[in-house]
């Protein structure tokens, strides 16, 4: 074997971004000093976007076992049985940082990534969901980065053929600099034919497969793990997408997994081809012998090191049985895309990387994989006890038909057409309900009359103000959008997006956030199967502890599914659930009052469950004509958005409770009733001869159920019981559908054409 | 009965189209490879959406320049017919089977939404199953969709009543605010004067099942069927896009 | 045999409406770049062929027949 | 005030993937047009804009800001 490059200089271990603890660790650990290939590759491997050093410990905490498990966390993604032979592939993943930089591109080649994770599975990508945050609209900057991250994610998810079917998009300040861009794939794969990124069988050819090798992207891994700055080092972080490549990649690579050649197989993303080599040779137990020269490359005159760490992308790398090394080249040849056997698996676990005669590093694949873990200190941030405290007393009036109109407009809340309109949202012709929906139900094809249903859900503020609680509510939300669509939960991806976990105050609430995932996740019997941590989310201010979470449901029969508008006069409108409404972290407090404030109350997570359950039984036993959750703005909020959705109005009536003006914010208050937020509340509609089976269901689940009002009409009125005088809202149903419209285009006009894509 | 449903490397319709001929209208129908340099045999021809090449000159011009492409003005001349769907409509007018060109919506994005469209003719191989000014509801899914044709083709276009579907609303009407893309007098489906060749910006194989919201676009699906079945046949033709 | 680069820049014709130019108008506007009248967006190549007598020609079979599509776009190109 | 006319190509820098360049490699390749080596896309721009003293630096604020992004791309101006 030819002789091992030398020890890298000073200079290069410098640029690696290890710690000088680290570096003595890699010493300690290889017997040597590393080569300069070798300090690269330990420098992506053990970067956090890699190696989870700060988040490894933390994310054990969560529920990992469950019903129709077949692959928990550790692939690249969890997959859960969905039914006759059929296993849904589910994983989000943040692109947050290339996004900032690059809008357009860098939010496309977060949704080609995400894809390849779900192609790595084997399985055939079939939906997509996107969970976006920026600064405030209106600023034209803003306004451009919204619509770059949008276009790119329309171009890349629309050109490859993969339905964007839901999503969410909310706005503060603390994204100003640091937009999130979190998108979840959904994949379908015969239960038998899961595929592994476990490398097997020495003699057995690794093959790469996919676009050409450049110099693009280098250290993305890197770059997503440290803070973003001005550094000119930012700029060689991009990365291009070009899904016309990744759509002829996600054919060939399941073409080749058809024919049983394909032994393992795995994306080349972070940290590129040299995580796929470690993580998949260090999986097997075996070690690999490659020889760079072989690898297809774009550009000339590239380095070992540059071929090793860059992140071009659609590329994957395969294990292919001895002697079959055809089948798969031969696809690759129909399909126009780049292949080659680079080398070779061996029984020693060592990874042999040459570079024709040189031998560039030669390590145990375990040595790059089993990066440090770390416990760093946690303390509850300072800001926390002043924030918790909102005098509601002392905010000024607001009228509530003034505060429904301008709720209605507000980024979170107002209509999302704009954007789910750019998304081809019904390609694969599996989309029984689109985009606009609580969640999106997809049909299963192949596995009739059965349906999927995703949907993908997180509040910021509430993880500001509580974490813990903030984590619980996103789990309990996105149950209770599958529930309002007929879905019983399956399965949780999350993407927990956090500023420097170096930081005491935000591993606090990192920690946190996942414990309340994690008891809500309990609670509610679903595992989580797989998901990302984003660190260093941290551009200005740094940004709310932001997890969210992505919800794949089940339907038996997709047909009895239910929507949210009502589109029938006359049926009684049922308030389900025992939840509290209050002002606390509210979408009222920060729209119209400027306030991020106050305590959020722990929820019960039994209770929640149990109404889970009940608006998911009455979905799919056909009683009710259209169901809804309250969540951003309350019951108010909820019922004009049935309004809208279904074009009808509605006369609601509360119980009489505190006889305080209409306009004022205290406790108990006509705004904390319309407005005040809480989980577990569920807005229906019914015929009214189906209210006794529905009230005999809730009685069975000990929910609470209270008819209070009918559909019918032009217009949303809502009073009080025997109250006298006008009613709080009395608006026509027209003027709630054009404040919600006219919200969704806030800023649009400022976006403009020019792009950074390539042509037109 | 064979209809071909022409695969390009970058086709995302392409699966989408044989599920609705195959498990929905229960006929045959086989995969064509770009490559292919003969159409002979098929009984239609059908060039499915998506993003051909990339889409990454114009939509569909790459497309066009495939043999399997340049196969059909033979397939046509011989009496063969065609329906290229989206992108397929796109290539079929970057090949110059049909005539004019598609520029970037209007509104300068992709647009994916449910539309209606009104028959304007009801005696081409696609459309022979339904009533003139029938409307049918069924979703597009572009960012170039909006057709235009200088003055004189345009005057051709009605004289040779090429235009087979305009963009309307739900009762029929073809209004500005009904037409999703700014297409010259809202043209959806464009045929040629003949009928044997169809482009049509929207996705009838996403409308052909009622649990997916609408089973519209299966009636084209059908008239295709019940024109290949009755053995009906188009007089051989010279292939110019008039 | 000599390498020569051919650069084509392709606009919509005149009176074929120019949407991306005029959205790219609003959004320099929108960023407070005031005094622009007027923007005409197109796309641009830049080939690398292999000279031969008759290049002229086959640039401008390329651009005819493929880079342009001359119902609705010029095209004008400089070989260097 | 006088205006000007502004020429500007954007196109990616050296290095960057070019898919589209590349995808129209192919396509000229298909139809036969031998001897092209490379492709590059680009976007092109033709903007009138009212004249000042400092036009130049406004013209590049332009590119810088909005009509390129400079992370990928380059861009070249001409003012006639
Ligand atoms: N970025 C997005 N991409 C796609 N769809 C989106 C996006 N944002 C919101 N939507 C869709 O708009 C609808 C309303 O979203 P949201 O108000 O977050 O719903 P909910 O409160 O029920 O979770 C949902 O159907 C959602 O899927
Ligand atoms: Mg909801």
């Amino acid at each position: 074997m030819a002789t091992l490059d030398p020890p890298a200089a000073v200079a290069e271990r410098a640029a690696s971004g290890l710690r000088p603890s680290e570096y003595a660790e890699i010493r300690r650990r290889l017997g040597r000093e590393p080569t300069r290939a070798e300090i690269g590759m330990f420098g992506v491997m053990w970067s956090e976007h890699c190696a989870y050093k700060h988040s490894r410990a933390a994310l054990r905490r969560l529920p990992t076992r469950g019903r129709g498990l077949l692959r928990g966390p550790g692939e690249h993604a969890g997959a859960v049985a969905v039914g006759d032979g059929w296993a849904a592939v589910f994983k989000m993943e943040s692109h947050n940082h290339p996004s900032a930089v690059a809008p357009f591109h860098g939010a496309a080649t977060g949704v080609g990534g995400i894809i390849r994770d779900i192609l790595a599975m084997g399985a055939r990508p079939i939906a997509l969901l996107d969970s976006l945050r920026f600064g405030p609209p209106d600023d034209p900057r803003i306004a451009r980065l919204v619509d770059g991250v949008v276009s790119g994610i329309a171009a890349y998810g629309n050109s490859i053929g993969v339905p964007t079917v839901g999503g969410e998009l909310a706005c503060a300040p603390c994204y100003r600099d640091n937009p999130l861009v979190n998108v979840a794939c959904l994949g379908l794969v015969r239960e038998e034919r899961i595929a592994t990124a476990r490398a097997s069988g020495p003699g057995n050819a690794v093959v790469y497969l996919g676009a050409r090798t450049g110099r693009d992207g280098m250290h993305g891994a890197a770059f997503a793990s440290a803070e973003l700055g001005s550094d000119p080092q930012d700029r060689s972080a991009v990365q291009m997408g070009d899904p016309f490549t990744g759509k002829l990649l996600v054919e060939a690579t399941l073409e080749a997994l058809a024919t049983g050649a394909v032994v393992a197989l795995q994306d080349m993303g972070a940290a590129g081809l040299t995580c796929a080599l470690a993580e998949m040779a260090a999986r097997g137990g075996v070690g690999m012998d490659i020889d760079l020269r072989l690898v297809p490359r774009r550009e000339a005159g590239m380095t070992p090191e540059e071929v090793l760490l860059s992140e071009s992308q659609e590329r994957m790398l395969l294990v292919v049985r001895a002697g079959r090394e055809d089948d798969v080249l031969r696809i690759a040849r129909r399909w126009g895309l780049a292949a080659a056997v680079i080398g070779r698996v061996t029984a020693d676990p060592r990874l042999v990387v040459r570079d024709a005669d040189r031998t560039v590093a030669a390590l145990d694949p375990r040595a790059l994989t089993e990066a440090p873990e770390y416990a760093p200190p946690a303390v509850p941030p300072a800001y926390l006890r002043e924030a918790r405290r909102a005098d509601l007393g002392a905010l000024p009036p607001v009228a509530p038909e003034e505060a429904l109109l301008a709720l209605l407009a507000s980024p979170a809340i107002a209509s999302k057409r704009w954007v789910f309109r750019q998304y081809d949202h019904m390609v694969q012709t599996n989309t029984v309900v689109p985009p606009g929906a609580d969640a999106a139900v997809l049909r299963l094809k192949d596995a009739p009359p059965r349906g999927l249903a995703l949907t993908v859900d997180g509040n910021g503020r509430y993880c500001y103000l509580d974490p813990y609680v903030g984590g619980m509510l996103a789990v309990l939300e996105a149950a209770q959008n599958l529930a309002c669509v007929g879905a019983r939960a399956l399965a949780v991806t999350d993407c927990l997006n956090f500023a420097s976990p170096e930081r005491p105050d935000v591993y606090w609430t990192f920690q946190q956030a996942v414990d309340g995932i994690a008891r809500a996740c309990e609670a509610l019997e679903v595992p989580v199967v797989g998901g990302n941590v984003s660190f260093y989310n941290e551009a200005g201010q740094g940004i709310y502890p932001t997890p969210v979470v992505a919800m794949l449901g089940h339907l038996d029969d997709v047909r009895r599914h239910a929507a949210s508008g009502w589109t029938r006069e006359g049926d009684l409108i049922v308030l389900l659930g025992a939840g509290g409404a209050a002002l606390d972290g509210s979408e009222y407090l920060a729209e119209l009052h400027g306030v991020v404030a106050g305590r959020l109350c722990e929820p019960d997570l039994l209770a929640s469950a149990r109404a889970v359950q009940s608006v998911r039984e009455a979905v799919s036993r056909g009683l009710l004509a259209s169901a809804h959750d309250c969540a951003e703005g309350g019951l108010a909020v909820a019922v004009a958005e049935c309004c809208i959705a279904g074009g009808c109005g509605a006369t609601v009536s509360l119980r009489a409770g505190s006889t305080a003006p209409p306009e004022a914010a205290g406790r108990g208050g006509p705004a904390e009733r319309l407005f005040g937020e809480g989980i577990g509340r569920f807005v229906v509609s019914l015929r009214p001869d189906a209210v006794p089976p529905l009230l005999a269901l809730a009685r069975r689940l000990s929910i609470p159920a209270q008819v209070i009002g009918t559909t019918g009409g032009e217009r949303l009125v809502v009073g009080v019981d025997g109250a006298a005088g006008r009613p709080w809202i009395d608006l026509p149903v027209a003027s709630l559908r054009s404040a919600w419209e006219a919200g969704g285009l806030r800023g649009r006009a400022a976006a403009g054409g020019a792009r950074d894509d390539a042509v037109g | 009965m064979e209809i071909g449903i022409v695969v390009f490397p970058g086709s995302n319709c392409d699966a989408d189209t044989y599920h609705a001929i195959r498990e929905v209208l229960g006929r045959a129908a086989q995969y064509v490879w770009h490559e292919e340099r003969t159409l002979r045999g098929l009984d239609a021809v059908i060039l499915p959406g998506g993003f051909s090449y990339g889409d990454y000159l114009r939509a569909g011009a790459i497309a066009a320049t495939s043999p399997a492409v340049r196969a059909l003005r033979p397939y046509v001349a011989q009496g063969g017919i065609v329906l290229g769907i989206c992108n397929g409509f796109q290539v079929l007018l970057e090949a110059g089977l049909l005539p004019g060109a598609m520029q970037p919506n209007a509104g300068g994005r992709f647009r994916c939404e449910f539309v209606h469209l009104r028959t304007e003719r009801s005696d081409t191989p696609f459309t022979c199953g339904l009533a003139p000014g029938q409307v049918l509801r069924i979703p597009i899914a572009h960012a170039e969709g909006r057709y235009y044709a200088d003055p004189g083709t345009r005057v051709l276009l009605a004289a040779h009543r090429q235009i087979v579907f305009r963009y309307c609303d739900a009762q029929g009407a073809v209004t500005p605010d009904a037409n999703p893309n700014g297409a010259m007098d809202a043209i959806a489906g464009l045929a040629s004067p003949s009928g044997a060749v169809l482009g049509l910006m929207p996705h009838p194989e996403r409308a052909s099942e009622d649990v997916l919201g609408s089973a519209d676009g299966r009636l084209i699906f059908e008239s295709l069927a019940r024109w290949i079945y009755s053995g009906r046949r188009l007089p051989a033709q010279s292939v110019e896009a008039h | 045999m000599a390498v020569r680069t051919v650069r084509i820049i392709v606009t919509l014709k005149p009176g074929v409406l120019d949407a991306p130019g005029q959205a790219i108008q609003k959004g320099l506007d929108a960023l407070g770049h005031r005094g622009v009248e007027k923007v005409r967006a197109g796309r641009y190549f830049e080939l690398e062929v292999r000279d031969a007598d008759d290049l002229e020609q086959r640039v401008r079979e390329m651009c005819e027949g493929f880079l342009a599509n001359t119902l609705i776009e010029e095209y004008r190109y400089e070989i260097v």
